[in-house]
């Protein structure tokens, strides 16, 4: 096993403790944080694919570390949107919560 | 088994650089609007609305007389290096559709959002223009992509446009929508993004034409395959991931519910079509197709049903959405089948795109028609809405006329559509979907005539909060009008939808 | 190798030792923190991968801006209804065994690596010399694939719009709620007297190396904003208003500057994005400035979050 | 001479790397934040500066010795306010949010 399947184990595990987070905790904060994880996750295995791709005397493929700088703005623009709408929501209505009541509110 | 490739030109065509000028128009307008702090921001969003649909006229008549897609290198970097636009048929006459919509909408828009003076404007007015305009760009984005990671950022820039109009309002249930919908988009395109991961680490190259060469059934390629796929249903709201559509489209305001409704959910679906006939061509199974419509197939009985349960008349609206969403994953398995030489010379590809048009009006056009009547009454529950086909006459009309192509009665592109898509069912002996289409359509016919029957229900009028003007309503008739001049498209496999594609395609059915 | 292996295992036992931890940590804070230090490892696990371009943005946003922006949203939040919409035991046993499902799926297809490995390496540098660069990651960014790179800049300017988009009507066009917590003469604000000349520095030096060397406008302007912010929380400066004409001209002179230079490709290069030759690098250069500065300005302004108040006149 | 330099850099390496042991052990044994606080900067100072000065020696030239030396100080510094403000946190009432 090399460093670079170790640290693609690694980047899976991730996905699955952030997809945990997001599925399974109500907090919304928490939920936002669990994203990152999840996030990280991703972009590792990109750093991984771009390892694997080192060439022409270059250490990494720098294709996918590129698409993981771009990832990485994204996901920093999600978060400040996701924690904006958190704050107002928390402001407007004092929850933190993501509740599971049904959102159809069919009938009335 | 090896699929043949889309043999496409690799150099930029003539016309390519108007795909370069649909995506830049709205953007110049969003950094205008930022620097001039939006003083001027309706004015400048009327002119590239204006502009892009000159813009989108012409692709679509390039395309037309050229008879082959348009192709932009950008900076001249061929892929897999570089980012490659192209329009095909498709994605022109796409395109076409979003431009008339949105130019439709950006002008109802103005009794809502419409600046008087050359004033600094109001928080909701000021973002309604910039997100229209973002949306835009990014829906061209999304038709014209050929890079799997350029068409996630087109994808982000969708979702970062519509999220905020969701919650325009500011109130409380607006808010949990948007942050709802934020949630179910963030996890649909973080899976979306692993999937890329994967394929370029076992491809080389993000290209879709050039991935349609080299992606091989492995199970490489269906891990990424189906986590692209459950990311980009998440954002369709496909049954079962539609949970956080009804408040978000229902919680908009009318334009704004009008373009997500109609246009922001179609995006991803170009994008798993492209996936799975175009990107990776060899990998739609017949039970993968199976899967993918018998989820279409829920989302028709389930938001059909649940349409008929709702009291408020947008968010009746919006369960219908995802109904009539349930349509387009029919063209999975009934495009895919031995009744053609290829998918795209089949009776189906036609009337799946068709659906997809022919809703895109016809929602736009309810969502409005709604828009109107809740600002004359003051309020959506169906049950109080009894006589205003009297006092609203035009609206209610269009929004009947919306009606019919929902439930695909003639004269309306969505008869064609779905006729088209039931014939197929029949071609391909899959009887199974076309029960499905029959209910959904009864049902749909129970939702509309269940507004209609309490809009035309009373002789007498009801006392209207304010009036609307009379253009409003023309222009909504005007957008519901569009959904039944596409019934007008004659009765078999459309050519021009099939300008830009391979006359040869192996599927894995084959 | 042996040593290098043993390393990498325990950074990256370490490293989900933590990131389980952020996950379960039973209250917000701690996982917060605990999160900061996970970005920080992260970076090292870069640097392990040969990504320091990544590295660096990781370092800067993972464990830098990002954690101040959910430290921020975990002060201001009131009345933490905690542990009453618990997922019940069957909810979370399907959800881990969903989890455990797709991370099979992943570490199956991280095992099933191709025979020879799929790389635009060679061809990333050989066309490299075209645009006077030295950096491959910048070449990516701001050459073959820079069509995606000035779409990322709108999005992270619309996320912006987005998040003003939740002010109050009466505070639209106001300053920005970040809390600033000014002693006089505290300690804060000897820090934010003495750091950013530093900061500066090094945030310009970032974006000045990265045509050659890892670095580039988006770590250099998540420095910048760093530094800014901290100067506004000590109120060395006071927070300004969304609607200061100055501000608006650094949010978009960047990404105006690039689709401007993206424009003239049409004239100058054949091709939109495309650069004159001989004249990639300066081009570059141009573009990677103005928008490190908007780059800063937008990060900065997103951490402070939406107008609450409007100046005082 | 080669010899010298690297036993002088394992000796202060490890000497470096004993107080942040030691540190971290304080940290998680230590009762209180103030305590913690106390065992922390002794990784700081100590522990970074020995092994700053440690690897000295091995630097390629002076850019890359001022380099690190630069990051010891940036750590000094912010190491000494955020110890500062930590500090000044635990005297006011509620929870550390």
């Amino acid at each position: 096993m090399t460093s670079g399947v170790l640290l693609g184990y690694c980047g899976a595990v991730l996905v699955g403790l952030g997809l945990f987070g997001l599925v399974t905790n109500p907090e919304i904060l928490r939920k936002i944080l669990a994203f990152n994880v999840l996030g990280n996750g991703v972009f590792l295995l990109f750093g991984v694919i771009a390892r694997r791709g080192a060439a022409a005397g270059l250490g990494a493929d720098p294709v996918p570390q590129a698409l993981v700088i771009t990832g990485i703005v994204v996901a920093f623009s999600a978060t400040a949107m996701a924690v904006g709408l958190l704050v107002r929501l928390n402001k407007v209505s004092g929850q933190t919560i993501m509740t599971s009541d049904d959102p159809t509110n069919s009938g009335k | 088994m090896v699929p043949d490739a889309i043999v496409l030109s690799d150099a930029t065509t003539a016309d390519g650089y108007l795909l370069v000028l649909a995506i830049i128009f709205p953007v110049i307008g969003i950094l205008l609007t930022l620097a001039f702090g939006g003083r001027y921001v309706e004015r400048i969003a009327l002119v590239l609305l204006l502009a892009g649909l000159v813009v989108a006229i012409a692709i679509f008549a390039a395309v037309l007389r050229d008879d082959q897609s348009l192709v932009y290198i950008v900076g001249n970097w061929k892929p897999p290096l570089g980012i490659a636009l192209r329009a095909d048929g498709v994605s022109a006459a796409m395109m076409l559709t979003i431009a008339v919509i949105i130019c439709a909408i950006g002008l109802y828009a103005r009794g809502e959002f419409g600046q008087s003076q050359a004033t600094v404007p109001t928080r909701a007015s000021y973002a309604f223009w910039v997100l229209l305009l973002a949306i835009w760009s990014g829906l061209n984005a999304m038709a014209v992509g050929a890079d799997l990671f350029n068409l996630y950022v087109a994808l982000e820039l969708l979702t970062f446009a519509a999220v905020p109009l969701v919650c325009l309002k500011g109130y409380e249930e607006t808010i949990k929508a948007a942050l709802r919908y934020m949630l179910f988009a963030l996890l649909g395109s973080v899976l979306y993004l692993l999937g890329i991961a994967l394929i370029y680490g076992a491809y080389g190259t993000l290209d879709i034409a050039l991935l349609s060469d080299r992606v091989r059934p492995e199970p490489i390629a269906w891990i990424a395959a189906a986590l692209m796929t459950a990311g980009l249903l998440a954002k369709t709201a496909l049954f079962p991931l539609h949970l956080w559509l009804p408040p978000a489209h229902a919680g908009a305001p009318p334009p704004g519910s009008a373009v997500l409704s109609a246009l922001v959910v179609k995006g991803s679906f170009i994008l798993i079509v492209r996936l799975w006939f175009d990107a990776m061509p060899g990998l739609l199974s017949f039970a993968a197709a199976q899967l993918l419509a018998a989820l279409g197939a829920g989302a028709i009985l389930f938001g059909s049903v649940l349409a008929l349960r709702q009291a408020r008349l947008k968010l009746l609206i919006a369960y219908s959405t995802i109904a009539q969403i349930g349509y387009l994953f029919f063209i999975f398995p009934l495009a895919s089948g031995d009744s053609a030489s290829t998918p795209w010379s089949s009776i189906a590809w036609t009337g799946g795109w068709l659906q997809l048009f022919s809703h895109a009006f016809a929602k736009a056009a309810m969502f409005m028609a709604a828009g109107l009547i809740a600002e004359a009454v003051g309020h959506d529950q169906i049950a109080d809405l009894r006589g205003i086909g009297r006092a609203l006459p035009v609206t209610i009309f269009a929004f009947g006329l919306a009606g019919l192509s929902l439930m695909g009665v003639p004269p309306s592109g969505g008869f064609v559509a779905k006729w088209m898509l039931l014939s197929a069912t029949v071609m391909e002996g899959q009887w199974w979907w076309a029960v499905v289409m029959l209910v959904g359509g009864l049902l749909a016919g129970g939702y509309v005539f269940m507004v209609l029957g309490k809009a035309l229900s009373s002789t007498t009028p009801p006392v209207l909060r304010v009036s609307i003007p009379r253009h409003s309503e023309v222009l909504v008739l005007a957008v519901a009008l569009c959904a039944v001049l596409l019934g007008l498209v004659p009765l078999q496999p459309s050519e021009f939808l099939t300008i830009g594609r391979p006359d040869i395609h192996t599927t894995a059915l084959q | 190798m042996t040593y290098d292996l043993a390393f990498d295992i325990s950074l990256a036992g370490l490293l989900l030792a933590i990131a389980l931890w952020t996950i379960v940590a039973r209250a917000i804070f701690p996982a917060i923190v605990l999160f900061m230090v996970y970005g920080l490892l992260l970076g090292i696990v870069w640097v392990r991968l040969s990504a320091v371009d990544v590295a660096l943005t990781e370092a800067a946003i993972g464990g830098g801006v990002t954690s101040m922006l959910l430290l921020g949203a975990a002060a201001r939040l009131q009345g933490k209804n905690v542990a009453s919409e618990q997922l019940g035991l069957p909810g979370r046993l399907a959800a881990a065994l969903l989890c455990i499902f797709v991370t099979a799926g992943l570490a199956y297809a991280v095992f099933l690596r191709p025979e020879v490995a799929a790389t635009l390496a060679p061809m990333a540098k050989e066309n490299l010399a075209e645009s006077g660069l030295g950096n491959p990651v910048a070449g990516v960014l701001f050459v073959y694939r820079a069509l995606d790179t000035l779409l990322e800049k709108v999005v992270l300017l619309l996320a912006l719009v987005g998040v003003w988009s939740l002010a109050k009507d009466e505070m639209w066009g106001g300053i920005p709620g970040l809390r600033v917590y000014a002693q006089p003469s505290g300690i804060l604000v000897y820090l934010a007297q003495v750091l950013p000349p530093i900061g500066i520095m090094v945030g310009i030096y970032m974006f000045w190396a990265g045509a050659n060397y890892p670095g580039g406008a988006f770590q250099g302007g998540t420095v910048l904003a760093a530094m800014w912010l901290l100067v506004m929380m000590a109120r060395l400066q006071d927070v300004p208003a969304t609607s200061a004409p100055w501000v608006r001209l650094c949010l978009v002179v960047g990404p105006v500057a690039f689709l401007a230079i993206g424009l003239s490709g049409f004239v100058f290069a054949g091709s939109f994005l495309g650069y004159p030759e001989g004249h990639a690098k300066p081009l570059i250069i141009i573009a990677e400035a103005t928008l490190t500065l908007s780059i800063g300005v937008t990060l900065a302004l997103l951490v402070a979050g939406p107008p609450e108040r409007m100046p005082q006149r | 001479m080669k010899i010298a330099i690297d036993i002088f850099t394992v000796a202060l390496v490890s000497a470096g790397a004993f107080f942040f042991m030691a540190g971290t052990v304080g940290l998680l044994r230590f009762p209180d934040t103030l305590t913690r606080l106390h065992a922390l900067t002794k990784v700081d100072n100590l522990g970074l500066g020995l092994i700053v000065a440690g690897l000295l020696p091995q630097a390629d030239g002076l850019l890359s010795a001022l380099k690190l030396i630069s990051v010891w100080i940036l750590v000094q510094l912010s190491g000494a306010i955020v110890s500062q403000l930590i500090a000044q946190a635990t005297q006011r009432p509620g929870p550390p949010t």
